[in-house]
This record gives C-alpha cells, sequence and structure tokens, in this order.
C-alpha cells in the first residue's frame, strides 16, 4: 500500500535557485460547522537564501498559509494544491502528498524546514529545562547523536545567537528566561540543524522594541552566516522593509501583490497596497495632517463571491467587473505580480 | 532556591497546625451536640440493662471527663488527653477505649482503600488520555457518558444495586469480606479467591465516582495540554506525535492529578463508610455507622476527627506535590 | 481654545506596590502640566509605567502619593483627593479610551445602555436629554444610530473603539487618557480611529494623553512626547524637536529601534544590549546605565535629575557629553 | 476570527437569549430540563397524581409487586385495566406470592374521587378527594408494587418527592445566599477579611462531607417532629456545602475585578453599589446558577443517603431515602425485587440535574 502510494508519486522539479513553491493553494477551516476559506488559491515562490516577507492584517490567512508549509496546521483544516519543496539532497517533494506527522513529514521537520513562533514564552514546555527540549531536535536528526554530542552544538548553538552563560542556561526552565532570551533560544534550536527554510511567524510581535531590534538583527546575521531562506510572516510594513528582499501582500486569503521590496513599497500597484502604505502614520517623513482611511472591515471569509476579495472597500472599484469575477494575476513590470482587475488587458 | 522550598513547606505546614487546630475545635463540638452528656445516657443505658452503676463511678468519669465544667475546660482535657496520652475517650457502645476499636478496624479499610486507589488512577489514567487523543470517537463518546453517569449514581445506591444484579446472577449478595464457610476458615487459596470476589463490589462502588471523576479531569487536561503552542513548536521541530502526546503532554497533563492523589485518598478512604454500611464490610464505616446510631459521640467524634485530619495532610501532601512536580508552580506558589 | 491654558497639572506622581519584602516602584515622581487642547504622547516599553501613569490620572487605581491638579474655572483641584461631592463635579473632566476593545465593554449591556451609563451618575438628565444626548454623540464618532439597541459582540474591534469612544466623551471631558487606544487594532481600522481622534480634538477642544508603544502613531499624533523607563521620565519635548534630536541615549535607541516602512531608508540603527529590566528590582543609580553605553561612575550611583536642558526636560548625566559628540 | 456570518436576530441577542441558544444546543440538558420540570410538577400536584396517601395500607396487600396495566382481554381491547389478585403461598420459600385472576377485570378510572380513602389538602389549602387514577371498586393499581405494609409504592414515591425534590431547594438557596454573601465579603474586601474567610473555607472543606453530615445528623435527638428535623436537615445540607459556592463567588469576584469594563465604569463615576450590582453581579450569576444547579443534585444525594442510614428524616416523614431503607433489607433484594424501583426515580432526578447543570456549564459564558 504504501509502496504503491510512493511509486504513484509524480515526479516535480523546481528551477536551480527556487527553493519552494506553491500553487493554487487552498486551506478551508471547518469551525461549528461553518467553513472559513481561510487560503484561496495561492503561488507563491521562495528563491534559495532570500527572506521573502508575507504581510498582512489579521485573518488574511499569512499564518495558515505558513503553517500548511510545515505541515502543522490543526485537523480540522484540509487543503488542495500544490507546495513544493527542494530537499537537501536536491530531490523535490509535494508537501501536501506527504502524511501528516508521518515519518516522511518528519524527517523534514525541523531539519530542513524549521518555524519560530510569536510567542515564544509558550513554545516551550514548562515541564522540562531548554536545554532537554532543545537537545531533542538533534537526537531526533541524527540518531547516531549522543546526549553529549547534542548538548555541545546547542551550547554551541547558544553562543552563536548570544546567550550568555549557555552552560548554565541549558538547564535552566523556561519560566527563567525573559521573552527575548527564549526567542533566542527557539532560533538557536531550529537553526540547529542548518534547515535551508526558516518560518519565522510573527516573531517579534510579542516583544518590545528594543528586544524585536535585537532580534531582527540576529536573524540577519545568521541568515548571512548559515545561508537559508526566510519566510518572514508580519502585519507590520517597517519590519518587511528592513528584512525582507521580496514581498507577498495578502488580503482575504489571496496575494493581491507580489514583487521585489522596492517595487511594493514604492511603485505599489494594487489599490490595497498602496492605501494601506499611505494609511501608516511615519517616523520617517514629514507628518500628515490625516492619515488616509481605509473604508469599511474585512468581511468574514465564509462563503465568499467569486470576486476580487478587496472590491467592497476599493475606491476604484469597477462596478460589474470586480464584484463579478476574479481578477486575474498581472505581471505589470518584471518580477511584480498584481492581482487586479485595473491592469487588465488595456495594458497588457 | 532550596531554601524558598523549604519555606513553602513550613507555611503550608503552620497553616495545617491552624487547621487541625480549628478542626478539632469544631469536632469536640460536635460530640457534645446530642442533648444531655453522654454520661448521662450511659448511666441510663447501664440502669437500663440493669446493672447498677455507683456514683462512685460516676464521679470518677465526671472528673476525667471534666463534665461539670465549661466547654473550653472539657475541649482541654480531650485535646492534652489525644496528644499526650493517645486517648481518644471511651466507647460506650464497645466498652472499650476508641483507640482499641479503632485499632481492630483500620487494617481492612486502609488495605480496602488503597487496592481502590490503584484501581482508580489504572483505569482512570488511560481512559483519560484514549478519550483525548480520539477525541468525538465512539470510544470516546462511550467513556465519556459512561463518566457522566459514573459521578452522577449515589454510591448506595450503586451498592445495592451491584449487590441485587450479583444475586441475581450468582445467588450471593456478595456481603462483607468473605463467605460463610470461609468465614472462619484458616487462610488458603480458595479464602483468599474468595476476598477478591468480595472485594469487587466494593472496589466497584467506592472507586467508580472516583475513577470517572479522574477521567474527566485527565481527559480536559489532556487536551487543553494538546491544544498548547508548545506542541505546535514541538511538531515543526520533527517529534513524533508520539513522543509528544507523552512526553509533553501526558506529563503536564498528570501533575494536577498526581497532585490531588492526597485528596484522593481521602474521598476513597471515606468513600467506604457507606459502603462498609451497605455492604455489610466489617470496616470503620460500619463501625462509625453502630456509633452515630447510638450516639456513641467519643467513637464516632474520633472517626470524624480522623478523617478530617487525613484530608488536610492530603490536601498538604498534594499541595507540595504540585509545587514539586511543576516547575513554574514552583515559582509562583513560592513567591505567591 | 487657548493652547496656552494650562488644564491639568501632575506633580509628583508615585505609584509603589508591596508584595512582602519587595518594594515595586511602577511609577516615580512623574511630574508635568498639559494645555488645553494638545496631545502628549506617553511612550517606552512594557513595565514603564506609562498605563500605571494613565490609570492613576484617571483615578482608576490609587497613587500612592502626587497631586493630580485640574484647573477648572480659575481653579485649582487636586483630583486624587477629590471629596465625593467634588468628585461629582470634576470626574466628567478626566476620562479614558481603554486598549482593548473587547475587554472594556460590558458584554450583558446594549451599546446604549454603554454610552449612557456615565449619564446615570452625573447630571439630572431627563430621558428625552440622555436619548438626545446619546444621538449627538453616536452620530459624532460614525456609528449608525441602529447599533444603539445591539449588543457589543455584534461589533468589529473597530466599532467597538468608537463605541469606547462615544462612552468616555459623553460627559464632554476636558482631559483623555487614550491607553494604547489604537494599539489592538490592524493598520486600515487603526488609521480611521486615530483620524476620529484627531477630528473629535479639534471639535471639542479636547486634551489628550496618548499611552502608546507604537513610535510612528504617538508621533503622528502628538504634540510633546514623554519618554519613560521604568517608571521615570527620562526626556519630554516638543514632538518634531525630539524626533530629529533625541537627547537621552534611551530614546536614541528607542526611535532607531522602530522599523520604517521603507527599504531604502538608511539609519544607523542601535542595538540595545540586555534586557529590559523590572520595576522590582531597579539598578542602582541611572536605571538605564547598564545598557547604557555612555554610563559613567556617577550614572552608577546616583540618579539625574530631571532638567529643563535646550526647551527639553531630560534626566540623563551626559547629554551635554553626547552633543559634543 | 471564527466568527460566523450570523443572522441580524443575533446582533440584538442578550446575554440570556446568548445563553437559551447555547443550552437548547445541548440536547440532553433541554430533555433533563423537561424531564425535572415533569418531576416538579408532580410533586406540587402529587396528591392529585397519587392514588393513595403516603400511609394509607391495605392488609391484604402486603408485599405485592407491580400489577400491570393491560389494555386487551382475550384479543379485545377494553381500555387500561388490571386483573384481580389473588394469594398464595409459595411453598418453597413459605412467601406469600401474587397471581392475577384473569377472569376479573378492574378498569382503571381517571379523574376520580378516591374511593378508599386519600383525602387531601392541596397545597394546604384545598381540601379534595380528587385522584388522577383508581381501579375500579375491588381492584388495585399498584404501578410499581407495595410495601411491607401494603402501601402503594408509587404514591409513595410521587409524595416523597415532595420532600425529595425539596428540602434540596431549600439547602441550595441556604447554601447560594451563605455562598454569595461570604464569598463577595471575601472577595470585595480582599486581603485579611478574605485571609480569614479562606482559612475558614479550608476547614469547613477538611471534613470529610458525608461523615459530617452523618454525624451532625446523628446528633437530632429522635424524638423531634418531622419539620423540625426538615428544618435541621436543610439547615445541615447547606452548612456543609456552602464553601464550594463562596469560592466560586470569591474567584469570579476577584477576576471580575480586573477587568477592564469594570474600571471603566469607576471611571465613568460609577459608585461602588453601582458597579456591584450593575455589573458584577450580573456577570457572575450565569456562573452561580450552574452552581446553584449542581449543588442540588449534591443535596438530593446527600438527603437520601442520610435518610436511607435512617440518620435524616425517619418514617412517618416520607422522602425517597425514607423509601428505600427497606432495600437495606437482604431479603428486599433476594424476594421484593420491585422494591428497588423508587431509585430508578432518585437516578433519573440526579442524572438530569447533572446533565442541566452541564448544559448550563457550557451556555454560562456566550462570549467566548
Amino acid at each position: 500500500m504504501l509502496f504503491q502510494k510512493k511509486n504513484e508519486q509524480k515526479r516535480y522539479s523546481l528551477p536551480d535557485n527556487v527553493l519552494l513553491k506553491a500553487e493554487d493553494l487552498r486551506v478551508n477551516i471547518k469551525i461549528d460547522g461553518a467553513v472559513l476559506n481561510a487560503v484561496r488559491g495561492i503561488d507563491l515562490e521562495l528563491k534559495s537564501c532570500e527572506t521573502l516577507g508575507l504581510v498582512g492584517e489579521s485573518g488574511c490567512g499569512k499564518s495558515v498559509t505558513s503553517k500548511e508549509v510545515i505541515g502543522i496546521n490543526p485537523s480540522n483544516c484540509s487543503s488542495t494544491g500544490s507546495i513544493l519543496f527542494k530537499r537537501k539532497d536536491g530531490t523535490v517533494l509535494n508537501l501536501l502528498e506527504l502524511e501528516r506527522d508521518g515519518a516522511e513529514y518528519r524527517a523534514i521537520r525541523g531539519n530542513e524546514i524549521a518555524m519560530i513562533f510569536q510567542e515564544p514564552m509558550t513554545a516551550f514546555s514548562p515541564l522540562y529545562t531548554i536545554g532537554n527540549q532543545m537537545s531533542e531536535i538533534i537526537l531526533i536528526h541524527h540518531p547516531e547523536a549522543t546526549k553529549k554530542d547534542a548538548k555541545e552544538k546547542i551550547i554551541e548553538m547558544m553562543k552563536l545567537v548570544g546567550i550568555a552563560n549557555p552552560e548554565i542556561r541549558f538547564d535552566q526552565y523556561p519560566h527563567e528566561f525573559s521573552g527575548g532570551m527564549l526567542q533566542r533560544a527557539l532560533i538557536a534550536m531550529m537553526l540547529s540543524n542548518e534547515p535551508d527554510l526558516l518560518i519565522a511567524d510573527e516573531p517579534t510581535t510579542a516583544l518590545d522594541v528594543t528586544i524585536q531590534a535585537q532580534i531582527l538583527d540576529l536573524m540577519k546575521r545568521l541568515q548571512s552566516e548559515l545561508g537559508m531562506s526566510i519566510l518572514f510572516i508580519t502585519h507590520d510594513l517597517g519590519i518587511v522593509a528592513s528584512m525582507c528582499q521580496r514581498v507577498a501582500v495578502m488580503y482575504l486569503g489571496e496575494i493581491v501583490e507580489f514583487g521585489s521590496v522596492r517595487q511594493i513599497f514604492h511603485n505599489p500597484k494594487h489599490p490595497y497596497t498602496g492605501n494601506l502604505l499611505r494609511s501608516l502614520p511615519r517616523i520617517d517623513s514629514d507628518r500628515e495632517e490625516k492619515l488616509y482611511a481605509i473604508k469599511g472591515v474585512v468581511p468574514v471569509p465564509v462563503d465568499l463571491p467569486e470576486a476580487c476579495g478587496f472590491h467592497e472597500r476599493c475606491e476604484q472599484c469597477m462596478e460589474g467587473i470586480c464584484d463579478k469575477r476574479f481578477p486575474p494575476v498581472i505581471e505589470v513590470e518584471p518580477g511584480h505580480f498584481v492581482r487586479c482587475a485595473l491592469y487588465g488587458k488595456s495594458e497588457g | 532556591m532550596k531554601s524558598e522550598f523549604l519555606r513553602f513547606v513550613i507555611k503550608k505546614f503552620l497553616i495545617m497546625v491552624l487547621t487541625v487546630f480549628l478542626i478539632s475545635l469544631a469536632v469536640f463540638y460536635i460530640i457534645t451536640l446530642p442533648p444531655g452528656d453522654f454520661l448521662t445516657n450511659y448511666v441510663g443505658q447501664l440502669q437500663a440493662a440493669g446493672e447498677s452503676v455507683s456514683q462512685e463511678t460516676i464521679d470518677k468519669l465526671k472528673a476525667v471527663y471534666g463534665l461539670d465544667q465549661p466547654f473550653i475546660v472539657q475541649y482541654w482535657k480531650w485535646v492534652t488527653n489525644i496528644v499526650f496520652h493517645g486517648d481518644f475517650g471511651y466507647s460506650f457502645l464497645w466498652k472499650m477505649p476508641v483507640t482499641s476499636v479503632i485499632q481492630a478496624y483500620i487494617v481492612p479499610t486502609i488495605v480496602l482503600s488503597l487496592v481502590t486507589m490503584l484501581f482508580t488512577y489504572l483505569i482512570s489514567i488511560p481512559i483519560g488520555i484514549y478519550s483525548a487523543v480520539h477525541q468525538y470517537s465512539l470510544g470516546d463518546y462511550l467513556f465519556t457518558s459512561i463518566g457522566f453517569i459514573g459521578m452522577a449514581v449515589p454510591n448506595f445506591l450503586l451498592g445495592i444495586i451491584l449487590m441485587f444484579i450479583a444475586f441475581k446472577l450468582t445467588g450471593d449478595t456478595m456481603l462483607g469480606f468473605f463467605s460463610a464457610k470461609y468465614q472462619t476458615a484458616p487462610w488458603s487459596l480458595e479464602k483468599f479467591i474468595d476476598l477478591l470476589k468480595h472485594c469487587i463490589i466494593p472496589i466497584l462502588v467506592i472507586g467508580l465516582m472516583n475513577t470517572c471523576g479522574l477521567m474527566r479531569t485527565m481527559r480536559s487536561q489532556m487536551l487543553d495540554e494538546l491544544s498548547k503552542n508548545y506542541t505546535l513548536a514541538a511538531r515543526a521541530k520533527g517529534l513524533k506525535m508520539r513522543v509528544i502526546r507523552y512526553k509533553y503532554c501526558v506529563r503536564a497533563a498528570i501533575n494536577p492529578i498526581a497532585a490531588s492523589i492526597g485528596w484522593s485518598l481521602v474521598n476513597i478512604f471515606t468513600g467506604t463508610t457507606i459502603v462498609a454500611i451497605v455492604l455489610n464490610l466489617p470496616s470503620m464505616g460500619r463501625v462509625m455507622y453502630d456509633a452515630l446510631l447510638d450516639q456513641d459521640m467519643y467513637l464516632a467524634g474520633s472517626w470524624l476527627f480522623l478523617m478530617a485530619i487525613m484530608t488536610v495532610i492530603g490536601t498538604f501532601l498534594s499541595d507540595i506535590l504540585l509545587a514539586w512536580l511543576d516547575p513554574r508552580a514552583r515559582k509562583e506558589y513560592i513567591q505567591g | 481654545m487657548n493652547k496656552d491654558n494650562i488644564v491639568l497639572e501632575v506633580r509628583n506622581l508615585t505609584k509603589t506596590y508591596e508584595s512582602g519584602k519587595t518594594k515595586v516602584y511602577a511609577l516615580s515622581d512623574v511630574s508635568f502640566t498639559a494645555r488645553e487642547g494638545e496631545t502628549i504622547g506617553i511612550v517606552g516599553e512594557s513595565g514603564c509605567g506609562k498605563t500605571t501613569l494613565g490609570r492613576c490620572i484617571v483615578r482608576g487605581i490609587e497613587a500612592t502619593s502626587g497631586e493630580v491638579i485640574l484647573h477648572k474655572d480659575g481653579r485649582q483641584i487636586d483630583f486624587l483627593k477629590a471629596t465625593k461631592s467634588e468628585m461629582k463635579e470634576l470626574r466628567p473632566d478626566i476620562q479614558m479610551i481603554f486598549q482593548d476593545p473587547y475587554g472594556s465593554l460590558d458584554p450583558r449591556m446594549t451599546v446604549y445602555d454603554i454610552i449612557s451609563e456615565p449619564l446615570r451618575y452625573f447630571g439630572n438628565s431627563t430621558k428625552d436629554e440622555i436619548n438626545r444626548k446619546v444621538d449627538a454623540i453616536t452620530e459624532k464618532v460614525g456609528l449608525d444610530k441602529s447599533f444603539l439597541r445591539r449588543y457589543p459582540h455584534a461589533f468589529s474591534g473597530g466599532q467597538r473603539q468608537r463605541i469606547g469612544i462615544a462612552k468616555s466623551l459623553i460627559l464632554n471631558p476636558k482631559v483623555v487618557v487614550c491607553d494604547e487606544a489604537v494599539s489592538a487594532l490592524d493598520v486600515s481600522i487603526q488609521a480611521q480611529i486615530i483620524n476620529l481622534l484627531e477630528e473629535l480634538q479639534d471639535e471639542l477642544g479636547l486634551t489628550y494623553l496618548f499611552i502608546s508603544h507604537a513610535l510612528a502613531v504617538v508621533r503622528h499624533i502628538s504634540d510633546r512626547i514623554m519618554v519613560m523607563y521604568l517608571g521615570k521620565v527620562v526626556e519630554f519635548g516638543d514632538t518634531e524637536d525630539l524626533f530629529k534630536n533625541p537627547m537621552h541615549p534611551y530614546t536614541k535607541a528607542l526611535l532607531s529601534a522602530a522599523p520604517i516602512p521603507d527599504p531604502d531608508y538608511k539609519m544607523e540603527r542601535i542595538i540595545l544590549e540586555g534586557e529590559v529590566p523590572t520595576p522590582v528590582n531597579p539598578p542602582k543609580g541611572c536605571h538605564f546605565h547598564p545598557r547604557c553605553r555612555y554610563a559613567t561612575e556617577q550614572c552608577r550611583n546616583t540618579y539625574p535629575p530631571f532638567e529643563k536642558r535646550n526647551g527639553r526636560y531630560i534626566a540623563c548625566w551626559n547629554s551635554g557629553a553626547m552633543e559634543a559628540e | 476570527m471564527a466568527q460566523k456570518k450570523k443572522s441580524s436576530n443575533y446582533y440584538y441577542a442578550s446575554q440570556w437569549t446568548l445563553m437559551y441558544a447555547k443550552f437548547r444546543k445541548h440536547k440532553l440538558a433541554m430533555a433533563s430540563a423537561i424531564i425535572l420540570i415533569i418531576f416538579y410538577l408532580t410533586a406540587i400536584f402529587g396528591n392529585f397524581i397519587a392514588p393513595q396517601g403516603t400511609e394509607q395500607f391495605d392488609s391484604r396487600y402486603v408485599n405485592c409487586g407491580p400489577t400491570p396495566v393491560h389494555f386487551f382481554h382475550e384479543g379485545k381491547f377494553v381500555g387500561p385495566f388490571v386483573y384481580g389478585l389473588q394469594k398464595e403461598r409459595n411453598m418453597e420459600t413459605f412467601m406469600y406470592e401474587f397471581s392475577e385472576k384473569s377472569d376479573e377485570i378492574y378498569r382503571i378510572r381517571f379523574f376520580q374521587q378516591g374511593q378508599r380513602g386519600g383525602e387531601y389538602k392541596w397545597l394546604g389549602l384545598f381540601e379534595s378527594n380528587l385522584h388522577l387514577f383508581e381501579a375500579e371498586e375491588g381492584g388495585v393499581v399498584f404501578l410499581i408494587g407495595t410495601d411491607y405494609m401494603g402501601r402503594d409504592l408509587f404514591s409513595r414515591v410521587v409524595l416523597g418527592s415532595q420532600i425529595s425534590l425539596f428540602i434540596p431547594i431549600v439547602g441550595m438557596i441556604l447554601t447560594v445566599f451563605l455562598g454569595i454573601l461570604i464569598g463577595s465579603i471575601a472577595g470585595y474586601f480582599g486581603g485579611r477579611v478574605d485571609n480569614v474567610i479562606q482559612r475558614l473555607i479550608e476547614v469547613v472543606r477538611s471534613f470529610p462531607q458525608v461523615p459530617l453530615w452523618m454525624a451532625l445528623s446523628a446528633a437530632i435527638p429522635p424524638t423531634m417532629k418531622p419539620a423540625q428535623i426538615f428544618m435541621l436537615m436543610t439547615i445541615i445540607l447547606s452548612l456543609i456545602s456552602w464553601p464550594d459556592m463562596a469560592r466560586t463567588v470569591r474567584s469570579k469576584f476577584f477576576s471580575i475585578k480586573k477587568e477592564d469594563y469594570i474600571m471603566s465604569a469607576r471611571i465613568s463615576g460609577a459608585p461602588g453599589s453601582a458597579i456591584v450590582m450593575r455589573h458584577m453581579i450580573p456577570s457572575f450569576l450565569s456562573y452561580i446558577i450552574v452552581r446553584m444547579s449542581l449543588t442540588i443534585p449534591h443535596l438530593i444525594v446527600g438527603e437520601t443517603t442520610l435518610s436511607f442510614l435512617g440518620l435524616g428524616l425517619r418514617s412517618p416523614a416520607t422522602s425517597w431515602g425514607v423509601l428505600l431503607q427497606e432495600t437495606n433489607k437482604l431479603e428486599t433484594i433476594m424476594f421484593f425485587g420491585w422494591k428497588l424501583l423508587p431509585m430508578i426515580f432518585v437516578f433519573i432526578t440526579v442524572l438530569a440535574f447533572n446533565f442541566l447543570g452541564d448544559g448550563l456549564r457550557d451556555a454560562a459564558d456566550p462570549y467566548k
């Protein structure tokens, strides 16, 4: 049975510099009998050693997307489409075909794809020492390693992320760490097998500004030293601007705009992106008298019509077009994609 | 850290001593509750039985128990007798010191309690885990319903019903610890098997409520743990679900249950009271019941006092255990 | 409205908590004045005392010592020591908008009951007057009248925040403490609420004490800014001035740490070492010295005075030296 | 943000409407509520529903098993009726046994004046002798048999429920009163007062409940009048169960005190009394109701257990516990199995209250 399934698996391939590619990914969540369309058909491509920002407001599906990549969404989520991932040995897998929590997927998690979370304080169990929990990741993926090996490696990693007195810290419990230190520990743990992809789900949202700066700084340094790709999920456009090379803007389960960080920030094409940037108070430029405010609220993603998700709030909404069908994805300039009917055939 | 933990233990201990003191006051009050002091009753009983009681004896007893003195003096005598002489008073029903009566019956009570407790934990924890891991499965529904009903059935009803069923099935009501023919027989394998057979109903009756309660707690604790964020992080590490469940979730879910061990023991211990009465077991419950019916208050009061002290000690141990098991609670408890 | 009229004066406000032997200075010795129609931004990281400050000023919690003087019709009355009858008069003047739009509205009351609640306790308004006032204020905050009979659970975060604003404005306050009033909201909604707050301020001449950890928001809305660290004010000055030229090393680091939504923005980022300490055991001397790269022996031993320098209030021994740098 | 699209009614729903909507989804709790309403109505109209009075006995029908109600006689529909009974001694057990005489038919008539006594004063006010059903002259209906004195068990269950279902209600009211009073004193004042009360609660909770119930009940002199025993029993029951209630109230008090909307009310100028009355009590009322619904079955079990053990109510008072006293005898189990039937009523009531409480608990916080 199992072997058959393996044989049936299609051969996939990815271009040389591409690590991860999601196509038409959809995730539905069943809650209380209703079906929430959390992710509604997104295409995403992540290159080696780049940082891709996935940005959007709460409920836009960015977190669900990231958890789908590493396969840890709860069992009431179902997904379709494909997520292709290139393993260290060069083979390409469709992650959605793997059995969740099956051996194959587990061999990838924490080894080739790792993830850090929004609340480092809850990412560790309070009952075991930090060292115990961190060593696990070595012991799982390197069966030949002894506990001593693991401890050595972990202490080395703790030094790398700037945790002082790692030998003492190793035997402490999570509650003896501050939030910032726990995030460092989590990063150290997740990177100890040198994964190719790190998913960072709002890793600094729960931290203070000065601590956030420390962590962001650390992540940049580690990326250049270890050379991994980062999928950075955040709602903070400021962080995106300083951390990412490319950005995907999500709204209501769709990627509405995708491009390099400069394209997105300096030449936003989608009305949502542009308005979002304009509604942001700035420290760096002169104070505006009034902020631009996007009207209305984000709709609940249940039984959505076949239409652009933003049309109700969009000032440039074209009646009969935007509210009637999904807009196509248009490449407005090299590498800059927009999902908006404004850039239809007239330009292309 | 060590000394803080010690200070925490000492603080809890002092609270425990205070609680025991307050309890002793309450117990003694209950002892003196029945109208007319017990001595009058006792003398009345003796005289009714045709025995003559000399005034001398009455006076002597009065002096020993300070019956003509105010409550607080009587209390003081009672307490000092317990503390310094281990003397809990005199049972007028049994015509011997309370301590002797208790000694005679305490062993079967404790053995029965411990066996029941073992049974309770052995059954409830695995079922709780199973129910949580297979939430909303057929098995989960089944166990949850059984648990719910088990919690609701009054002990004595269950005892009677099981007796009835046992009688209908085997023709024996399974009263007492032994069948009539083994009652006085020397120990043998058959006698032991007979004893085991007779233990089934008591264990079921005493244990059911606790088992169902623990099952529910274990299930909800486990569900709680399974939905915590650290399970996500553990999965992201590549850990097996089985390891996550048993190393992390069960360990965390079991903490409050392990800590309730003191409480459970007391629950089970007192649970034996009613079962002993219904099933006619020669354990302390039966003794307590007879004492109450005859208003032999020293015996009944002492039994009550012992159980209350056990509860307090159980709570004390539970607190310490909880603080010791959970490094986080250890900190919170000690500091706050 | 006269921008020079002082409406509120805070003097040496202190709040301590005691638990066992440890004494926690949540707020120590904070003083400032607020003028009519201005917005004072209060920024700082968790544990810096900004929320405690706000709550002490509105008497949501009682301060340990200090004064909050309200200037009213030529009189100056200490709000914190006001008697019951004085409170009847003064209470409406200082109101508060909460951070959590979910927790600050009693879920068991209709929107109408929530908004009109303060009127129950003040003024002997008739039913008609109450209706009129509620109608007026709901319109002002941009809520539909048909919402009044609904319960809070029917609303999104932004709408709830509007309800909260309506409630705090219905008594015509002079001073409104906004405690992280937009922090829980998404960017697109946040802009709506900020604009609303600004419009209301212009219309009603309100004085805002705007507490927030979001520097960009504070900069946008405030006339003056107060930076707090471990229960104390470290720097206080005009917004533009302070953002262009922060003098206290902590302010510098804080401002440089804020991510800027511009990929080409280049600024030397000062990464502070170490953790944000808790006010349980604040370091001796200047609280900031363990993380400060300019710290001297003096900083380690004595807390610097809070002085006016170049039109700015600052508590630092080294600000002069730094400027020379 | 898992909220579904809801109908507009949802927007206008108050706490109680939301709770009811949530409660209704709990089918077992709804069924339990209906059963309990039926039980309580039966208790209130007990004298009418029970064909006999509590003490009415017929020495001809001692230890008589349930009399089946038939509808067809020799294939012909006659309507509800019972056959006549004949008594014979079983030569093995030497017990009298009853069997049906298939030639005597006694129809069951409804809304009849009692023929064999059974006058009652409904609610102590209206004299009447109207009964829901009774067999024709000469026949007898014992739905669940009779006891050792020839009293109709069904009638005794129905009339006993007047005590067994209402003692717990009175006890619960006392419990709730004590619990709320003491709990809110602790919660409101905090500090030292709270400490003292906490200690007190700890002491009371340290007593194992059942033995303490037993000890206190045993102290009730047997010479007391049933009404007095009744009162004392309620007091004893609630004296021991208030700490749980007080703890609930206290902890709710503390947690609600921290809510932002309480501070918001204070800043709006609400005086202490208004905060407690308008905000705090409404917000933990639902939790108190849950506790109440879970206290009642506890008290029912308490009363039944004590009376069963002969430590609570005693004959001539009739409660379910008193009724069940007979089942504590060996021969009952061996020969008169039907005497266990009243247990079903205890069982159903207790279970129904538990389900009700469970449903209420799920519904208690509709804002989650």
